[in-house]
């Protein structure tokens, strides 16, 4: 991964990834990574190539298709002096580390009165439209935001990506880590400096007047576009990134709700019980005597993802929709 | 990891339309997983798919094994085991392509093809992930005396899910009709099985009170005798078991996976390919027991090519779902 | 079980259960029963006490301690043929269910295009204040509620758990059904003649004209505690029970708060990107223009659930927290 | 299932002061638990507890081979590997009455008491939740070369837990120094373990790659000598192990569970409690070896009634945490 010091560097997610992985392992040599296929192959997505090569098979470790197993194994080496960073391939098998995570890596501090700890990372992928099919194009991050003592990160840059991973693996918690599966290969500024990103600061993407779009992750891109064609239409949007949603940056989206009075929440979770509820929730609360319309929530379709791709593709939210959206919300329709 | 027993036995001669038969599914499923490697690289396939190429005699000896009304489970690597439990090849690429006329109405694709039809509960992109529903069907069966046997293919990569030693626990129990085939291709993705695989497969069946045998997988009259034994045993109510298969795949993980020498070598692939193809050999053994000549294979290859090809090409023209069929089906 | 035919009849939530049960098999052969100690033992709770005896060990099996593999069976003999009632024991050990219940049972029926389907119930409990600590004190029931292809049932009473257990045998989709641990001893009114309560209809179970308090489960009883307290304020509340909150009778809970003009969910799970966000949501865009105030969440506070008896009373909504929210949303504090 | 093996040998006499340490031990976890069954019926205790009695030579066997830096996992039924391991009454206690000045503030209460000062990781309310924890302190303990051996203590219960299988299988290909320790005491809840248990326990691990031994849960000094080979076999690098102790608990699952004819006879448990107790048996062999008289046990036995009755009033005593505490600790 190309290393030069130049402040306008551009690298793709993938690299950023990497990189801040890499920064971490040589800062400290109690950094580990475990997971299938993250040695020689570096992943299916190719995010951790090199990593092997650099700190060995003793520090990035290859397991058997073993989820739960090795999930459960790095909250134990978390809790005793090694801060793993465990690879879920796909989100989708989050279905199978749910009671390490939650019942164990969650509970621990609490648990033990605050005297163990488990300063590990699970870094996993979410999002659709990859023609993968229903159980590889999950984004299922609801689940663990909904469960006290985790923290749950969601970069939509390779910025942030980087920035925020640095800061997951110095936390003495254990964090959710969801990259966006279809943004690997996109490209950003990443600064060669050090950088850390703090959790519980929402990036407001892009100023506006009429209406607050809050995006996750994959959707970030979708409001950003979607206000592009916005502002055609002559709607001001303000485009808002938490990038972590716990802790939950509040007070930025409620302000910039009560400065707009309108708020669209789009994730690509599903849309029923999930983040969209739970942030939509917090604005009509918040910015309660502002708002002039109804909060509207946009997330994947109450459906299995299908396979084929005129089906997938109207599952999840566009650019198109959400502009639809806002203009019907600000009576511009 | 000590290298897993097989039984080095020659099977006996298979009745002479059985042999046929057999060679024929082998040739249909190699011909249709070529297809799948040309809909990719022509982009005609939306996705990525995994090919059975190499394992041919796996599926074809197991399956001709089972009565059509037996269940099977199948995994991400499934066309194989589709094709022969005795799935269609035209609504098959339709499913592979999205289509409304696939086997899923275009909602599963390669990963999820499933045919109530033939017995076929599903193929699963969760390693492991049948496991459990190939168990409940063998429950089924029993509780309603059906006389039915239920096939759970599994690549060796699920021997590190734990719910395979679950439902291996549960199925002694219940002396359930279910038989655990393990299809180790030696490879999980892009790890030798060796790195994630301690002790020994068949001790792992034997530990949970199963029936156990390993298998030349390359050799379907090998494949077909084991799990007639072991499908009959089950049949007869005397309990589950566990049928390893040796066996490779000659292609990559998935039609992607095109460099493959940081964790294979060309050599290993050559020396499967030419030493011990399935098909290959169980033309070569047609043809000494004097039950075909080469003449008569060839003109199965044909039939098979043009049977490939024109389903196909009934995919290829076939049409989406359209956009409403999106939240149909999400309920009974 | 007591079967005498009156309709005044009494029994607990637990012989509701049991006999809603009892009915199904007889009445239908396909309908069995696994789980851990489910036999002999009858559960833990004694839910089951008896079943054995007159069905015999062919339909009501125990298992060994594989919640994963139980429930994987139990999608298997749904899609051939049976229709299993698959017990876990605690809700918090969906954690070990949710790769069988999300990545299969849930999308078999679409994944095959609508030709294989899953007629199973997953009966489990929620509900903390037993003294059970963090891992046996969950109310996990925003996780299914979130994944397309599941229902999931909450009944608050013996007679609606008797006719919503009915329902769900005889559904082709996989059903979750919630039991409070702690009502299992509780007692209420369940005729001896067959009745059945269909899924997505929520009930009224107090009308009022101040405000309106959608619960569910274990939290029904709290808002009618609290209702009564409201009525000594000289506030009159209405009191809704959704009973199943997939499918959700949004109808039924948002004309209530257009009629009301102030809402509070009460839910025993955690506040935080769950059920309270959705059903607030739900009112919050639904009754929009109606709403004098802010819908108020109250779920259960986010952190692992306490042992200590003093902490773990003050992580759940009671009738007096519940009081004297609604007094304030009133402006009557 | 076909009854499992034991080391019949009878061990070769241990250190005199050992003996009566182990005796001691074994004493002390008897009457804590007598106590704990006392506040139960007093309605002192807030919610239930599984007691270790009966099965008190496994833990301190097992724990008398261990050093304090050593890990353990402990689980449900936890309390007398606690105390094996060095934790002390009055603080258990607190934690049981969830006082604050228990060793997790009473936010975790009897299923859940972890002590970082003894290497106590945690017990563990999930059957088999913490059988990855171990697994990972024995990885720390290699990559870190802390020369520590961590010790998983699980029910037989744990067996049917698919990540059971999952850990050992990477424990073996890592060859981390941890040693799996299955409590057979015959009952999970209130089923015995053959209706639960398919093929056989030992095999189990042999068929993952662990070393294997039986042994008798009821003899303290053969789970001590058992012990000392595993636990120092996995502190030499030479990898994991699984050790089945064959014990019994005396009371119910649970201190409500009295009632027990259903599921087991008082006579199974007559004989357990007069031919096999690991107190009485232990007690009866230091006496034979002139390493102690009935008046030295009686003395023993003395001092840990006063030392049990002192921790349980200072936990009676103790006051509750104040409720701000409540949302403390929920993040480090
Ligand atoms: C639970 C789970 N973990 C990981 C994956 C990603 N994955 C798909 S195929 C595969 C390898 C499977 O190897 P094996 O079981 O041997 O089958 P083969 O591909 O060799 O036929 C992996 C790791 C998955 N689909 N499911
Ligand atoms: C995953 C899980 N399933 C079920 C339970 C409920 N449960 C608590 S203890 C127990 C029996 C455990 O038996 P065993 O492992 O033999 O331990 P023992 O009680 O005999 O010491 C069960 C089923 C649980 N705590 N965790
Ligand atoms: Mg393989
Ligand atoms: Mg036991």
């Amino acid at each position: 991964m190309p290393e030069t010091a130049t402040s306008q560097r551009e690298l793709t997610f993938a690299q950023a990834i990497r990189e801040g992985l890499a920064e971490e392992m040589r800062r400290d040599p109690r950094v580990c990574i475990f997971g299938e296929d993250v040695a020689e192959a570096g992943t299916p997505f190719k995010v951790l190539s090199g990593l092997v090569e650099e700190f060995g098979a003793e520090r990035v470790l290859d397991t058997p298709i073993s989820e739960q197993g090795f999930t459960g194994m790095g909250v134990g080496a978390a809790m005793t002096g090694l801060r793993p960073v465990v690879d879920i391939m796909f989100g989708d098998f989050l279905t199978l580390t749910m009671d390490q995570l939650v019942n164990q890596a969650a509970k621990v501090h609490y648990m033990s009165g605050g005297t163990w700890k488990v300063p590990m990372v699970l870094r996993t992928t979410l999002g659709a439209t990859r023609r993968s099919a229903a159980q590889h194009s999950q984004s299922l991050h609801a689940w663990v935001c909904h469960v006290p003592g985790l923290k749950v990160v969601m970069p939509s840059t390779p910025y942030d990506a980087k920035g925020l991973l640095k800061t997951a693996i110095r936390d003495d918690n254990p964090v959710i880590f969801f990259e966006d599966k279809m943004m690997y290969r996109q490209k950003g500024v990443v600064p060669a400096e050090e950088y850390m990103i703090p959790f519980g600061v929402a990036e407001v993407k892009r100023e506006g007047e009429d209406i607050t779009l809050v995006a996750t992750s994959s959707m970030v891109e979708v409001a950003l576009g979607a206000a592009k064609l916005l502002a055609g239409a002559g709607i001001s949007a303000e485009v808002i990134d938490p990038r972590t949603l716990w802790p939950l940056d509040e007070k930025t989206i409620v302000n910039s709700a009560k400065k707009t009075s309108r708020a669209i929440v789009i994730d690509e979770g599903y849309g029923r019980f999930g983040v969209t509820g739970e942030i939509a929730s917090v604005i009509a609360e918040g910015a309660f005597f502002n708002m002039e319309a109804p909060v509207k929530r946009m997330g994947a379709m109450h459906v299995p993802i299908p396979f084929s791709p005129p089906l997938e593709d109207i599952t999840v939210p566009t650019e198109q929709t959400v502009f639809d959206a806002a203009r019907k919300l600000c009576g511009k329709a | 990891m000590k290298a897993v027993e097989v039984s080095a036995k020659r099977e006996a001669a298979v009745p002479a339309e059985l042999a046929i038969r057999m060679y024929r599914q082998m040739v249909r499923i190699r011909l249709f997983e070529e297809q799948v490697n040309e809909l990719y690289t022509r982009a005609l396939m939306p996705g990525l798919a995994h090919l059975y190429i190499g394992e041919e005699a796996v599926a074809v000896g197991i399956c001709e094994a089972l009565k059509n009304t037996d269940y099977i489970t199948s995994t991400h690597r499934g066309h194989g085991h589709c094709l022969a439990k005795g799935a269609m090849p035209d609504r098959m690429f339709a499913e592979l392509l999205g289509k409304e006329a696939g086997y899923c109405r275009g909602k599963g694709g390669s990963m999820h093809i499933a045919d109530p039809a033939t017995g076929n509960l599903g193929a699963n992109a969760i390693v492991g992930g049948s496991t459990g529903i190939a168990t409940g069907a063998a429950l089924t069966a029993k509780r309603l005396k059906t006389d039915q046997v239920s096939v759970c293919f599994f690549g060796e990569g699920a021997l590190g899910q734990g719910v395979l030693y679950e439902v291996m626990n549960l199925a002694a129990l219940f002396k359930l009709p279910v038989v655990y085939v393990c299809e180790n291709n030696l490879y999980t993705e892009y790890t030798h099985f060796t790195e994630t695989t301690a002790g020994d497969i068949l001790t792992r069946g034997t530990a949970f009170g199963l029936q156990v045998e390993g298998v030349d997988g390359q050799d379907v009259r090998a494949v077909h005798a084991a799990a007639q034994r072991l499908v009959n045993r089950a049949r007869r109510g005397e309990g589950p078991a566990l049928l390893l298969c040796n066996t490779y795949r000659y292609t990559g993980h998935h039609v992607g996976d095109i460099n493959r020498e940081y964790y294979r070598s060309k050599q290993e692939e050559q020396e499967w390919k030419t030493k011990r193809d399935p098909i290959k050999n169980m033309g070569e053994w047609l043809i000494l027991q004097k039950i075909a000549d080469p003449a008569a294979l060839q003109k199965i290859e044909g039939e098979v090519r043009d049977e490939m090809k024109a389903a196909v090409e009934f995919a290829i023209a076939a049409p989406y779902p359209s956009p409403e069929e999106v939240d149909q089906d999400v309920y009974a």
